[in-house]
């Protein structure tokens, strides 16, 4: 069942690396519920946690699991969930309690394509607005994007790290082409991996507030069960926890809970830059299709265009001010995806009309060639 | 023994806290003894002497406003 | 004498429910079995849901989990299975555990996670004003019943039976003895345990069906909530329209975190 | 180094073709140090009717990781050889089950045709095998991967006790290859 | 309990201005679970069709209330349901069929405040976004916005007529005011208010393609029962309603879905301008805070400021022609909203670096003062 | 002769079940039970949620509805009360329809809302791959259970029987003229009635278990599989994990439907 | 023309305060033509503690619909007298239960105080109409609304068979208004 | 009744639709009378002659490839 070689080299599916690189981030818990195209990374765990303690449960639909995960986080420990399209709407509301209460864990949505129940076992990017607006209500998120195995191990512990870090829950997006696809994972020394854990309180029990207001926006929720008694709600709350109606602190509450994630976007967001200095066009992509855009660049510069790459590692907060400085650069923007344009209208936005941004979308369930992208950038050439 | 005789007839304190009595008239349509009554939409201690602390007024009360001793 | 101010959050109160509300009088049974059964504020954690009843964890000094309407349970489960160490109390309304959260009430009873759910059916959605719920009794009228419920309620208890809870029992906060005692053995037991406990709504359900006073609710539960001793003597003719209390089910069933427990242990030991 | 090798391997079902191509890829990245990456079809398809397993080796980076222009196609039943020949490049390698596959797709490409699931029943004994031996065939005419580096993926993937019964196989299938190319 | 004055004016809360709304547009069938602030639709609703014939159902969540509404309209009958925030998170799944399906039926969302639980009884316009993005998948949506109870009633009504026209689902959005306001109604003789019916079949059953490639993108769905067997499914289909696989047609498929309304937009799109000709600020409002930009228009041309006000009336498809309009004409658009800036981006994006959008967001449960909006003009000024 | 072409969508055969299947099994007892029942499948409407059972629809010839995974009860409620005319069957699996879907089996069962539910319990998620189900037997192996299931199973009709379902029962695709016998009692009872289908997944729960080949899983069937008549008979140990099959529950309640016509009309001619 | 009048009521959750709201609304925008507009306080507050009804009645368009600031405030209780009387504008109008209401707020008002729930349970007889009773003193205080019309509006809400004491009440609380006022 | 007769006299016709055919041995392992087997990974009639008109075989085809007449 799994490979275990001796030596740093693994073959993975993107679904078992994200599974590895939940057991590395220090992941306890999984609470799950199966679907289409995220299911290996749940039976990768049903193996691997009852070896190790850790604890696996399949929950008897996904708002259960969503449930579950973020009751168990609040234990202290580390928990993760994945799914797909389908489960991803159903858990929305629970996200939503998460985001509010301020719990960390982790979202892992394998996005296959369509609408509703769409196309199972296809790829696609279709989620990537409703990673950012699919709860009801205003909120901060963090949302990660992954585009093979080795990312995928990379981001799931970055995922935990930023969950722990920033108290949120975290969404970590990959395409059924990732998720599925098997190869080659390098595993780091254990000791060389950053791993963030969750604030103790510093306070005494009496002295604790759970939701202090502090500079960086950051609360401290002590687990269940170490004499810290507290209050945990999804009604809009005072810092003790408890649920308020005064309109100031409530104001403060959802102001904070996007303030969080803005005021601290420097340090969560990431992009990867290829052939980006000397542009003169630029593609913006993310997931599978970032590697086609890459082959594609790749082509280019072999056909002496020059093309670059920007890759978001982290989508929501969107990359504002690397696009904008790539639009200051390039002489239009191409965004292929696998959708009829979600990130596009970011980049757009987030351009300031500086240049034309080009949509290349696909909702076919198909994979972007990379002679496609090659194309698009011949004609606006 | 005597300890224990003089607890039983040590008389029933009976308080109310008036800021959480919310007026449901529970206590004192189910004491046994009519200890108790309404008057300006709380309830009041009329006949303490009548007391036999079954502590039905206690146990029912759904506010945590009537406590006998 | 039982100082309740030891077990609760007195900064909040006077509470948010209504004049004659029951909800007050099962916290005050909940916080004697506490007592009683001698478990550790410190170690025990109470999750609710969303209604009037699911306000309860809010009053009470220990870790508390107010969650999402009708989830209460899974998020409980995630609270046991995350730390099986924890007495996990779960707080929830007739609208909260057995429509919206029906599925989870049953599943956590076909697991047999130790987790002790305390069900308060007033018969009625009383946070949103008195709608239906899958106990308002067929006749009665709600706010989205308004010539009178052309459905059948749930037998909760039977339900949680035949999905496989190893404790149910029924107790009303007329009797409040009785209240207390289920509880306590609910508290004590390992495995999935439900009380479903009679507290009808003054405001939302009493109003509206001819019993408007608090007092008049409890009358009603004084002569029609019967003691299972009293039950077992009583014709089906008589038992129409009331309610058996005390404790319907306890069976001793292998408990979920245990069994967990069990596979990680045989696992790492090879036995 | 080479640049990019395109690899599919096509059948139905039940034919253990996504367990060969995840040894062939565990043989270039783990036994050999390249890179490789391996793919699958999912859905209506993996149940009965034509099935693949994709995999592209290469020395340098892999970006895409689905075939775009074959270099190999094998193909054990007529179904998946018309379904999925038309990636195959031209001047590419077809490997096809002789006794399976009748039509040949349109063209220029080095056609192998060997019995191979005859040679997994007959020659080692066992149908189930038919993915190895063919695996020995396709190691021997790509002569990409070494021998030595899939037996040991080989070894690694298949179940304790079944060992010999596969390296059996991979040689059958081996020796089969060498001999149509010699 | 009702207030049957006999003549065309009533005064009605929003909730229920919504509830009369959708018995004159022919609905039928609610199907819905209590949630404050939207509850009073269903109540109203209760008292009335069972009096009517109509069918009132309150299901056992609003998954299945979802559910129940698209089985309905199958059957041919107009279907509404009504919730608020927490609701609407849960409806997304099946939202999102609705769409994939193209069946027509309408959810009204009363939005009250926070994420989760949140402010169950304070206003908040904070669901906007989700109301576009909320189910997975790309899919087109129809959403519109009410601001009295006047407009909850003749957009209710509309809500319904577009739905059968582009058999699509259609979002009504009140806020917690509008929806808890009661004000006059000015109810409009029957014979004048323009109801539509979705098609019929013209074909004969063994001619018949229910999702049949047509120029307006618009499938014609025979009520079940009729004699017309067609599959429906949520799976990418091809014209006949069963399950393909054939990335042809899947992508077919889904450009369609978002094509149907795009293509629409102006039909679909309304706004409503108030001194926009001559204005130098422009405000974009929408919901009861356009009824705040209304007073702030009228205060400021007072003070002589030269302010206009853009409400559209239908959010999505958002009107980006008249906004880019206005843009082009002021000087600088104010975006008051009772969120932290959704629709100021969609702004933003419209007006095309035009002019300055600015934001005047809140999120404490306050509705949004008319004098704000006021200073903040005088400030950009 | 049968003739089950009349039925069907030929054009979508072969189906994409395995070899060996039963859903195949099933699906024609259900034709042949329709004919029995001589309904009209212009006023028949078949409702599904997602799994290998729910592809059902996709083969009869008839007005189908492919829902949500764990809807169909939802969907085919909103169809029935839409229009009470129209016959609806729901076709669903043992995740679908125990597992997301569980709420909406009990309050169907407990409107007693005159629906047909097909539930075909395969013991395990068919379409993804062999993860347990509710009713996957403790002990047994699945994609996620892989050291076996330590969960307890449901007793799924039992469950349905006490949410309140007027007919419920039990059947296997081995004994095929019982499966039949059973829909078409179901079909002809007015009110909400259950039919659990025991047709245990070869590719996915077979070959995990021992029990590699449809064959197998038949002559498990015939031998684990027990009619009433013969059940009754059996000592508590011979019917340790055995199935009784036929009839369960059958009684005669208001209908929610009918119940509702009632209050319109009331309602309008004042009576 | 009126531009816009503000009125709020407000006491204590089962006082009825609502109705009256929506009475005074009907009021103004079914029997005089006018525009109206009446919101309340939901949540907790409505369940016990201080509530509140507003109506804002005009002759123009309502866009804001709810007080900004107030021309009148009728205060049944003294927690809700507190709470929100802080929009009362300069100069406006107060009028509160002189047996409930003791401590005034500041602030330069014409304040007019009447034993209000007395006058229902003892002139009137019945405590349940205190808020109509209220309505009456409004109506005349206030003077933006006649007699009739808040008369009509209220037989058109109140349940059949009580309209007589109704008419009563508000009369009580009219002829009490008048007898400050002259 | 002659015709009765010569209908149970006649002749079983078995009919293997062998495109639907998933060989799943189903009706070769419970046909009472062995009349079916299995060839090429589809099931065969082997023994018409012997069998008895059942219908179990078409009855259990999960694949509605076999029909008995
Ligand atoms: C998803 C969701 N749906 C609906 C609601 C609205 N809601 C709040 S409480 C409640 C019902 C409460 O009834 P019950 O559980 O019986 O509790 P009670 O108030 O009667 O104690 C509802 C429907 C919600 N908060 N969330
Ligand atoms: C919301 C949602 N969650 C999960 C899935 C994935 N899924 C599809 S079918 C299925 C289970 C099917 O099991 P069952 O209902 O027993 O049907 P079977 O395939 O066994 O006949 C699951 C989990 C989905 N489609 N939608
Ligand atoms: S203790 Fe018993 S007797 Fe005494 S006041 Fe309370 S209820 Fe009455
Ligand atoms: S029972 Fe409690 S709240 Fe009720 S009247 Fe008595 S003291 Fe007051
Ligand atoms: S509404 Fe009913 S259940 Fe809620 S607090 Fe009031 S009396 Fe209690
Ligand atoms: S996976 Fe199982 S249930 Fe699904 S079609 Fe195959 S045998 Fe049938
Ligand atoms: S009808 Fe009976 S006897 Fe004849 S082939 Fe079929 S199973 Fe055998
Ligand atoms: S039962 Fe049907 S599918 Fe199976 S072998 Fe026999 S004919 Fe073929
Ligand atoms: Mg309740
Ligand atoms: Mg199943």
């Amino acid at each position: 069942m799994s490979n275990d070689h001796s030596g740093r080299i693994r073959m993975m599916q993107g679904n078992e690396a994200c599974a590895e690189g939940a057991l590395v981030a220090g992941c306890r818990f999984f609470a799950g519920y199966p679907i289409t195209p995220s299911t290996e990374v749940a039976e990768h765990l049903s193996v691997k946690f009852p070896k190790i303690g850790g604890r696996f449960i399949q929950m008897e639909d996904e708002i259960a699991a969503m449930g579950a995960i973020i009751g168990a986080s609040l234990t202290g420990m580390k928990s993760l969930t994945a799914t797909s399209g389908p489960g991803f709407s159903l858990k929305q509301e629970n996200i939503g309690y998460a985001c509010m209460a301020e719990v960390p864990c982790v979202i892992i949505n394998v996005m296959r394509g369509g609408p509703s129940t769409g196309m199972p076992t296809l790829p696609a990017q279709m989620d990537v607005q409703q990673a950012r607006w699919g709860t009801h209500g205003d909120h901060g998120i963090i949302v990660l994007s992954a585009s093979s195995a080795q990312e995928s191990y990379e981001q799931t512990i970055r995922a935990f790290n930023l969950a722990e870090k920033y108290m949120t829950p975290v969404i970590l997006l990959l395409d059924e082409i990732v998720g599925h696809t098997t190869e080659k994972v390098i595993i780091p020394d254990e000791s060389k991996i950053e791993i963030v854990n969750r604030r103790k309180p510093a306070e005494k029990p009496k002295d604790y507030l759970p939701y202090r207001e502090t500079e960086d926006c950051i609360p401290t929720l002590a687990p269940f069960g170490t004499g810290y008694r507290y209050n945990v709600t999804g009604l809009c709350h005072n810092e003790t926890g408890f649920p308020t109606n005064d309109n100031k602190i409530i104001g403060k509450l959802v102001h904070r809970l996007v303030k969080k994630i803005v005021m601290h976007a420097d340090d969560i967001i990431e992009v990867k830059k290829t052939m980006l200095d000397d542009a003169e066009i630029g593609i913006f992509a993310y997931g599978s299709v970032s590697r086609s855009a890459r082959s594609a660049v790749l082509k280019c510069r072999e056909m002496g265009i020059k093309a670059g790459l920007l890759e978001p590692k982290v989508l929501w907060p969107f990359p504002k001010k690397e696009v904008l400085a790539m639009a200051r650069k390039v002489k239009a923007i191409i965004v292929p995806e696998l959708n009829m344009g979600q990130m596009a209208r970011e980049v757009e936005l987030a351009s300031r009309c500086a240049v034309p941004v080009h949509k290349l979308g696909r909702v076919d369930g198909n994979p972007i060639d990379p002679r496609e992208i090659v194309d698009m950038i011949k004609g606006v050439v | 023994m005597a300890e224990e005789q003089s607890a039983s007839k040590k008389p029933a304190v009976i308080r109310i806290k008036l800021e959480w009595c919310k007026g449901c008239e529970i206590c004192v349509a189910f004491c046994p003894k009519k200890v108790l009554v309404m008057e300006g939409g709380k309830a009041k201690v009329e006949n303490p002497g009548d007391c036999i602390k079954c502590m039905l007024c206690e146990l029912r009360c759904p506010d945590f406003a009537i406590t006998v001793e | 004498m039982f100082n309740y101010l030891e077990y609760i959050r007195e900064k909040n109160f006077p509470h948010i429910w209504c004049a004659g509300c029951g909800d007050g009088i099962v916290l005050k049974a909940i916080l004697r079995a506490i007592e009683k059964s001698g478990i550790s504020l410190d170690e025990t954690v109470m999750v609710s849901g969303i209604g009037c009843s699911s306000r309860t964890p809010g009053y009470v000094d220990m870790n508390t989990l107010h969650t999402t309407h009708g989830r209460a349970i899974p998020f409980a489960t995630g609270v046991k299975h995350g730390n099986p160490k924890l007495n996990v109390i779960v707080i929830t309304g007739d609208g909260d555990a057995t429509a919206i959260g029906g599925n989870h009430l049953i599943h956590a009873a076909r697991r047999n996670i130790d987790i002790t759910v305390l069900l308060y059916n007033n018969y009625i959605y009383g946070m949103t004003g008195g709608q239906c719920s899958p106990t308002t009794p067929t006749g009665s009228r709600a706010a989205t019943a308004p010539f009178g419920n052309i459905e059948p309620p749930f037998n909760t208890s039977g339900l949680a039976i035949a999905a496989g809870a190893s404790f149910v029992a029924r107790a009303d906060v007329y009797n409040v003895a009785n209240c207390e005692k289920m509880i306590a053995m609910a508290l004590a037991k390992k495995g999935f345990s439900l009380v479903e406990i009679l507290t009808p709504c003054p405001t939302a359900f009493g109003r509206r069906n001819k019993m408007a006073s608090p007092v008049k609710l409890m009358e009603w539960l004084r002569d029609n909530a019967v003691p299972a001793a009293k039950w077992k003597k009583m014709t089906e003719e008589e038992r129409r329209g009331r309610m058996e209390t005390g404790v319907l089910m306890d069976v001793d069933k292998p408990e979920y975190t245990a069994e967990y427990e069990k596979l990680v242990t045989s696992l790492r030991t090879g036995k | 180094m080479m640049e990019r090798y395109e690899i599919r391997l096509s059948g139905s079902g039940g034919q253990g073709l996504i367990l060969a191509g995840k040894i062939l890829a565990e043989a270039a990245a783990i036994y050999e140090g390249r890179n490789a990456v391996q793919t699958q079809s999912y859905g209506p398809e993996a149940r009965g009717g034509a099935s693949k397993a994709e995999v592209v080796i290469s020395d340098g980076e892999i970006d895409y990781p689905k075939a775009l222009e074959l270099d190999l196609l094998l193909s054990l039943t007529q179904e998946s050889c018309r379904k999925y020949s038309g990636d195959l490049k031209k001047g590419g390698i077809l490997i096809i089950d002789s006794g399976l596959v009748k039509d040949l797709p349109k063209g220029e490409f080095k056609v192998y045709s060997l019995p191979i699931t005859e040679i997994a029943t007959e020659k080692v004994g066992k149908a189930v095998v038919t993915n190895i031996v063919a695996l020995g065939i396709l190691t021997r005419i790509a002569g990409v991967i070494s021998e030595e580096s899939v037996k040991k993926a080989i070894l690694a993937r298949v179940p304790k006790g079944t060992e010999e019964l596969n390296m059996k196989a991979f040689d059958e299938g081996f020796r089969a290859g060498n001999e149509l190319l010699s």
